[in-house]
């Protein structure tokens, strides 16, 4: 098979992947207006919480199915510390604290976890892969996540177009008072958003385990390339997220093939191109 | 005498350093409908607004149907009965006329719905014919019908309604008024702020003029119209 | 909501005072008095990336010094201990504060090789003797080399050059190098095609991926269509592991040998399983090497921490040995410099590693063993080659 | 506006020069180091405060510039002698200054968010180019291998390579950094940056190029972080690319944030005390020490060994409990103390050589004036002459195009069709900032002051801006006559003296406004158009700028848009009835009383069922 089609193909697979992390975070900055840049944490949590998981049930999709469900809770019981206090201040307090929950959750997680990485098994049925050249296998497992994301990209669309709590979310996105004047709990809705969001990052991070493996500092480029993400996308808009991570995805394996000095950068310069063109990111409310 | 739909208590209310309401107390009986009236800026809006939980007063008590929620949110103020139709409409523009239309049914809290969504099709057939349409798909007239309808899916008791018919052409004024008509009759207390004043005294059980965050008059629609030089002073030119 | 805030007068004044009693500590902090014990500074990464083998090398010191009954030369060791976070735009902050704040006698770091080098830079500055126990940089005991510093880890270029010695004589022709494009990547490199060209064999293309980048599959899919007989690569940590798995995901592990410096396998053996097996490295250790050393090292290290010692521990213990050397030659004082670096440079011993010296430049010299990793242990296969020493280049000691 | 710092402040401030001034004293070489050290830091933060605090632009990229300069001493360093003082600083500046010029020139068309992630895009890509090539050293890092020195011919001034000279430099750079920024932001200049903060729009419409305003304080800010880096890089002789990336961008924010954004000086407490925390934190023996003032010396050692162990940890819930606990920062916090701000002394103004003549009014003309919206006409085909020296009413019930008719008078809507004359000049179709220097000024529905300036400085700010240049950094120029104009302006508009020097937030709605109108006088404007001045107004704030109008009236000619018919009626000299954007009458207060048409218009139906 062609390389370019290999390499596209692989773009769009880690796309894929960086979506289900940056669309929790622009739910949270598009709805909440807080910018939490302790997500990238979240997507580690998932990931140290599949290796345990993993371990424990011995499959990752069992794991996911505890995982997910205390993600959430985890979520809830954050934003009812910390993030709650939040709402009426300054961007800049937010990244302040969000910034010191990265500090408190790098720390707990060598406290828990400890320093050495690790790798999460693949389950025995999704071993090997398909052959697509001579040499190269496209591992089952790989696929397998593509189509996770995709199903969940779909379900994401399902919910947020046909069911009340999506209704719900669209709603708090255009008009938060008239939602609170309609009956609905403002910060209720905030809870459950900012709960969603910790949920789609631990979501990435644990059906990521098995191919990142697990190690400290996981979280961070997540974080700042799903920051990336939702500014091309538009912030607050989940399709803008999709097609920003798949933009994204595509950019940075090219990029790795054609610029391999600046491979690095290219990301960077396509979202600075990006944000002359349309300043509000490509589906985005302009700023 | 029954316990008041509304009952507000000597309300202040600040935006900022500004002093918009001032020493507001008035009540509403279940089931009637009251007339606001008075020229722009002088707090009509502030007082539904406040009515309604949107905005804090500084001082000042509030009970709906007896219920003291002067600090409640505006959220469960809703819950408790109390719908607003806001100036502007406040429509979801990326959710569809229907989904708009179901996004706070309930019942209310004997367990009722006397605004199901048919009869708000019935009341609007537009809306019928457009309920897929999305929010910001619909003309001026369209949307407040929109509003209209929403508000009353959450069965309400009490019904703040204002400037429903700004910048509508005189047609759908028209019918906009009968379905105020309408719902002023079924029992629901309502506060309504207009800039048509015919249309409001022929509905309006009693009449509160507001001038510079405090009500001027307070008397019924023959009273009101027997004092013109009220009405020049206060709501004409 | 500023209600909340507010805070009282007498509260104020409170916080300000112990705000400016926290504010002074930094810079009045105690005499230290002399005959005290020997301050031994330890600039060692404690979080982050690297905190494993900062961990690893601080467990064996102790391990060492503890079965000299606390004391090296008759004198007590007391370490002080900084995170170094692996931060290099922090590293010359912390190594003043081991160097002029706590005024420690010996210093000894770290990992990561940026952090080294500017750690370098002051303690040649300050002339403190100084002990590297992994960072790799080649300058260090190159151009930048000094009596004062002793390096008992490695050049990175030495692992590179035995694995291409060894490549060779596993009959690779062809090879593509697949590294993380930063220093001790191409240093790597370059110690691989030292010996890989001059055996004769062909590099094919040298691919980059910018550090810490862990997404492969770009790589793979060029290695896979330019089909070496073999590939050399440089991943370390968490991206070695990924990178293996990858590697054998994209099924060229059947096809195409992998190579690399013992750093790809180290620490992630058990992690790698089946995706590691037969991978093939050239380190300066194997955990089952013959020889008394190691085997009583192996057993002292498992008893006391309840894990077997890699190659970051092998290295903690000989960094304490070389010292332990030095500071019975000068007595236990570190101010009789001549006596203790020249001790240091001339010291020969019997390491879990094999035979130990150190190279003019202060570098080791040492065997580096050739392994195969299989049932998540580094299978000892032979001798890659012995006695490998870095080149001096630029070095005024040489 | 930035007040110079309140007496609690420079007291706290000078504290901290004093001690920095005896630290080589008794400090050892660590601490002198230490300190350099954080007092670099603090240059670079403040020259950040500039921009997020002042111009309130959040540059997530600072670190580029900051270690733009400090690879620029590894640049000018020859590779084993000093480097020249007086050369490799300006090279830092000018490296720092050039690369922001062109960074800013795109990040500055963003906004918000927006900002925040480009210049984090450029910031990163700055760290790559140093970090993935060999330009300077690569991943490493690169040393510099001899401290730079200060000479003049053949006369060694300063060496760097003496930590005490050093150390000395680093305070008065520090110093005169922060006293350059202290001036910079009470300059005109800095004047506008604050209002740009406050309100970008506003700043626009008074005639201020925002765009360049804001590229000045980037490059500024830059320029100084340049400064700020090749010292850091002089403290060891090591640089590397960690210094440009986002982790030291971000610290930077951190502290600003910390210490309270928009002081300057809290910005520099900030970084002291985040260095010092970080510092005790990772620090058991100094833990230990302190811990061991609360508790017996064996648990003190326990407990501090456990906490530096984590100190990451440690670190954040300080964070997290300065950040609840301190909203608005250290500095926040020594204000709040301190208590409110005691007025600034107004500056005694020489009387002026001539003597102030009555500014002679504007005539506003207009011609069968049409502006529509796509197949809806908004106002159409009006004309009227408002003369000068009057008060002219524009009333009319909601959607009658009252807000189009001055939207397009002011140049913010161009007419479809017909003339506007300011005297006898067309200004039909001219762009606002220009209509405005032509001397019509009009004010906003909503109150549109610069709510943390006082009185004065607002006003100060409207006269400037007869002269926008974004490059005047001086108060004397113009300063007399622009004195003069404000002076008129308070008087004029009748805020009270005592009231003039406290910010207008702390203003009463009805001051704000009468604040507003003042601007306009301010801006030099003889034409005054306003759109609902009385809105929200209690009785006797409308009774008082009902008069003030009356007053106003002597020396301009003022168009209001006014629902309020009592004050209207009382106030107007002449009254223009619009109605479906036509007009429908223009006559004296007591002529529209008694129009047919009018009450026809206005009481409608109703008319005649009151007469039934």
């Amino acid at each position: 098979m062609d390389l370019v089609f290999i390499q596209l193909l692989n773009g769009v697979q880690y796309g894929l992947l960086i979506f289900l992390a940056a669309s929790g975070l622009t739910l949270i900055f598009g709805i909440m207006g807080v910018i939490n840049l302790s997500h990238g944490s979240f997507y580690m949590l998932g990931a140290y919480g599949a290796l345990t998981l993993t371990a424990f049930t011995g499959d990752i999709f069992l794991a996911l199915l505890i995982g997910v469900p205390l993600a959430f809770v985890f979520g809830i019981v954050i934003e009812w510390l910390f993030i709650r206090h939040l709402y009426d201040r300054d961007h800049l307090q937010q990244v302040l604290l969000t910034f010191a929950l990265i500090l408190i959750f790098n720390e707990a997680q060598k406290l828990l976890w400890g320093s050495y990485p690790h790798s999460v098994p693949i389950p025995s049925y999704l071993q090997g892969g398909v052959k697509i050249s001579a040499l190269l296998t496209y591992p089952y497992y790989r696929i397998a996540v593509a189509a996770f994301c995709v199903a969940l990209a779909l379900l994401m669309v399902f919910v947020i177009q046909k069911t009340r709590v999506g209704r719900i979310i669209r709603a708090g996105e255009s008009n938060r008072e008239m939602v609170e004047a309609l009956g609905i709990d403002s910060r209720l809705l905030f809870r459950f958003v900012f709960a969603a969001g910790v949920a789609l990052a631990a979501t990435a991070g644990i059906v990521a385990a098995p191919l990142e493996s697990v190690y400290p500092g996981i979280g961070e480029p997540i974080l700042i390339i799903s920051f990336v993400v939702v500014v091309i996308g538009g912030i607050g808009s989940v399709k803008g997220a999709f097609i920003g991570a798949i933009l994204i995805g595509v950019a940075d394996a090219l990029g790795k093939v054609y610029f391999p000095a600046f491979s690095s950068s290219v990301v960077y310069a396509l979202m600075a191109a990006v944000l002359i063109a349309r300043p509000g990111g490509l589906f985005g409310r302009a700023a | 005498m029954s316990t008041p739909a509304i009952l507000a208590e000597n309300i202040n209310t600040h935006y900022g350093r500004s002093h918009i309401l001032r020493g507001v107390s008035f009540r509403v009986a279940p089931g009637e409908t009251v007339s606001l009236l008075g020229r722009n800026g002088m707090g009509k809006t502030t007082l539904l607004r406040t009515l309604a939980g949107l905005v804090r007063p500084s001082s000042g008590s509030i009970q709906l149907n007896g219920a003291e929620v002067t600090n409640s949110r505006a959220s469960s103020r809703s819950r408790a009965g109390l719908a607003i139709v806001p100036e502007g409409r406040g429509i979801f523009p990326n959710l569809t006329v229907e989904e708009n239309l179901t996004f706070a049914s309930r019942a209310n809290n004997k367990g009722e719905r006397p605004w199901p969504l048919e009869r708000i099709y019935s009341l609007f057939p537009r809306l019928a014919e457009r309920k897929h349409h999305w929010g910001n798909e619909l003309s001026g007239g369209e949307q407040q019908m929109l509003s209209i309808g929403r508000a009353l899916m959450t069965s309400p008791s009490i019904f703040l309604l204002d400037e429903a018919t700004e910048g509508l052409a005189p047609k759908l004024r028209d019918e906009i008024w009968a379905t105020v008509k309408q719902i002023t009759q079924s029992g629901i207390a309502a506060i309504i702020v207009d800039k048509n004043l015919n249309d409001l005294l022929a509905l309006a059980d009693r009449n509160m003029i507001m001038a510079k965050g405090e009500i001027m008059f307070e008397g019924t629609s023959a009273a009101l119209r027997a004092d013109e030089a009220l009405i020049h002073r206060h709501l004409g030119v | 909501m500023h209600n909340k805030s507010r805070i009282s007068r007498r509260d104020a004044l409170k916080m300000a005072g112990v705000g400016a009693a926290v504010a002074a500590f930094p810079f009045a902090r105690p005499a230290i008095s002399q005959g005290a014990p020997l301050r031994v500074g330890l600039l060692l990464p404690y979080s982050g990336t690297f905190a494993a083998l900062g961990t690893a090398i601080t467990n064996a010191m102790d391990l060492y010094v503890k079965q000299q009954g606390g004391k090296l030369a008759g004198r007590t060791i007391e370490w002080i201990k900084v995170d170094d976070e692996s931060a290099p735009s922090k590293a010359t902050e912390l190594t003043n504060k081991l160097v002029e704040g706590e005024k420690v006698d010996v210093l000894i770091g770290t990992v990561h090789s940026g952090v080294a080098m500017a750690m370098a830079k002051i303690a040649r500055e300050a002339g403190i003797p100084t002990l590297i126990p992994n960072a790799g940089a080649n300058v260090l005991t190159r151009a930048q080399c000094a009596k004062n510093i002793f390096r008992t880890s490695f050049g990175n270029s030495q692992p590179g050059v035995a694995a291409g010695e060894a490549m060779i004589k596993a009959g690779i022709k062809t090879a593509v190098t697949y590294t993380w494009g930063y220093a001790a990547g191409e240093e790597s490199v370059d110690g691989f095609k030292q010996s890989f060209l001059k055996g004769g064999g062909k590099i094919i293309k040298e691919l980059r991926l910018p550090f810490p980048n862990v997404e492969f599959q770009a790589g793979l899919a060029e290695i896979a269509s330019l089909k070496p007989e073999g590939v050399y690569s440089f991943f370390a940590g968490g991206g070695a592991l990924k990178y293996m798995q990858d590697y054998a995901a994209a099924g060229l592990k059947s096809s195409i040998p992998l190579w690399g410096p013992g750093f790809l396998t180290d620490g992630v053996e058990k992690a790698a399983g089946a995706a590691g097996e037969g991978v093939k490295t050239a380190s300066h250790y194997v955990e089952s090497l013959d020889n008394a050393e190691n085997k009583k090292f192996r057993a002292d290290y498992n008893a006391a921490f309840k894990m077997f010692p890699d190659v970051y521990a092998v290295q903690g213990w000989d960094t304490t040995h070389l010292l332990d050397i030095g500071l019975k030659a000068a007595g236990g004082d570190v101010k009789k410099q001549d006596a203790l670096f020249k001790a240091m440079r001339e010291a020969k011993f019997n390491s879990p590693r094999g035979p130990f010296r150190l190279s003019a430049a202060q570098n080791p010299i040492h065997n580096f063993y050739l392994r195969e990793l299989k049932g998540g242990q580094n299978v000892f296969l032979g001798v890659a080659a012995t006695d490998v020493s870095d080149p001096t280049t630029g070095c005024s000691l040489a | 506006m930035l007040a110079r710092p309140r007496p609690i402040v420079i007291v706290v401030l000078l504290a901290l020069l004093a001690y920095a001034v005896a630290l080589p004293f008794f400090g050892g070489p660590f601490a002198l180091k230490l300190a350099s050290r954080i007092m670099i830091v603090g240059i670079f933060v403040i020259s950040l405060d500039l921009l997020i605090g002042v111009t309130g632009m959040v540059s997530f990229g600072h670190a580029l510039y900051f270690g733009l300069g400090a690879y620029s001493l590894y640049f000018i360093s020859p590779a084993s002698a000093a480097a020249n003082g007086f050369a490799a600083i300006p090279f830092a500046i000018l490296l720092a200054g050039v690369a922001a010029l062109v960074v800013g020139s795109v990040a500055v068309l963003t906004k918000g968010f927006y900002f925040i992630m480009v210049t984090l895009a450029f910031g990163q890509m700055g760290f790559s180019l140093f970090f993935d090539t060999k330009i300077a050293g690569g991943t490493d890092g690169a040393y510099i291998n001899v401290r730079p020195i200060f000479s003049l011919g053949s006369q060694q001034l300063l060496n760097f390579s003496d930590r005490t000279v050093f150390f000395y430099f680093c305070l008065a750079a520090l110093v005169l950094s922060y006293l350059f920024l202290l001036w910079l932001v009470r300059t005109p200049f800095g004047r506008v940056l604050q209002g740009i903060h406050h309100n970008d729009a506003r700043m626009s419409a008074l005639g201020f190029n925002t765009y360049a305003y804001k590229l000045a304080s980037y490059v500024i800010a830059a320029a100084i972080a340049g400064f700020a880096g090749v010292l850091f890089a002089s403290i060891d002789g090591y640089v590397a690319p960690e210094l440009l990336g986002w982790r030291e961008s971000g610290l930077a924010i951190m502290m600003v944030v910390l210490g309270g954004a928009g002081t300057l000086y809290g910005p520099l407490l900030g970084a002291i005390l985040y260095s010092v925390v970080e510092e005790t934190l990772k620090s058991s023996t100094e833990l230990s020490a302190f811990f061991s003032i609360f508790m017996n010396t064996a648990t003190a050692k326990w407990l501090g060994g456990i906490v530096a162990n984590s100190w990451s940890m440690a670190l954040g819930f300080f964070l997290i409990a300065a950040v609840l606990a301190a909203p608005k920062g250290i500095a926040g916090f020594i204000e709040k103390f301190a208590g409110e701000a005691k007025s600034a002394k107004p500056r005694e103004i020489k009387p002026s050589a001539q003597t102030h003549e009555p500014a002679k009014a504007m005539q506003l003309e207009v011609e069968n004036l049409t502006r529509a919206f796509g197949g809806l006409v908004a106002v159409n085909g009006v004309s009227v002459k408002f003369p000068p020296n009057k008060v002219h009413g524009i009333i009319g019930p909601n959607g009658a195009g009252k807000t189009t008719f001055i939207n397009v008078l002011s140049g913010t809507l161009k007419p479809t069709q017909g003339n506007i004359r300011l005297e006898s000049e067309e200004i039909g179709g001219e762009r606002p900032h220009n209509v405005a220097r032509r001397g019509l000024g009009r004010s906003y529905q909503r109150t549109n002051v610069i709510l943390p300036f006082t009185a004065r400085e607002n006003c100060a700010l409207a006269a400037q801006a007869k002269f926008p240049s974004p490059f005047r950094f001086s108060n004397k120029w113009q300063r007399d006559e622009e004195d003069q104009a404000v002076e008129n302006a308070l008087r004029a508009s009748g805020i009270a003296p005592e009231r003039a020097d406290i910010k207008a937030s702390n203003l009463s709605h009805g001051e704000q406004r009468q604040l507003e109108i003042a601007m306009l006088i301010a801006s030099g404007a003889k034409l005054l158009l306003l759109d609902e001045p009385l809105a929200g107004m209690g009785p006797e704030e409308t009774g008082r700028v009902t008069a003030l109008l009356r007053e106003l009236s002597a020396d301009h000619t003022i168009v209001l848009i006014e629902h309020d018919m009592d004050a209207i009626f009382a106030a107007a000299d002449t009254l223009t009835v619009l109605v479906e954007g036509k007009l429908l009458a223009h006559g004296t207060p007591e002529e529209i009383r008694s129009n047919a048409a009018v009450r026809e218009a206005y009481l409608g139906e109703w008319g005649q069922e009151a007469k039934q």
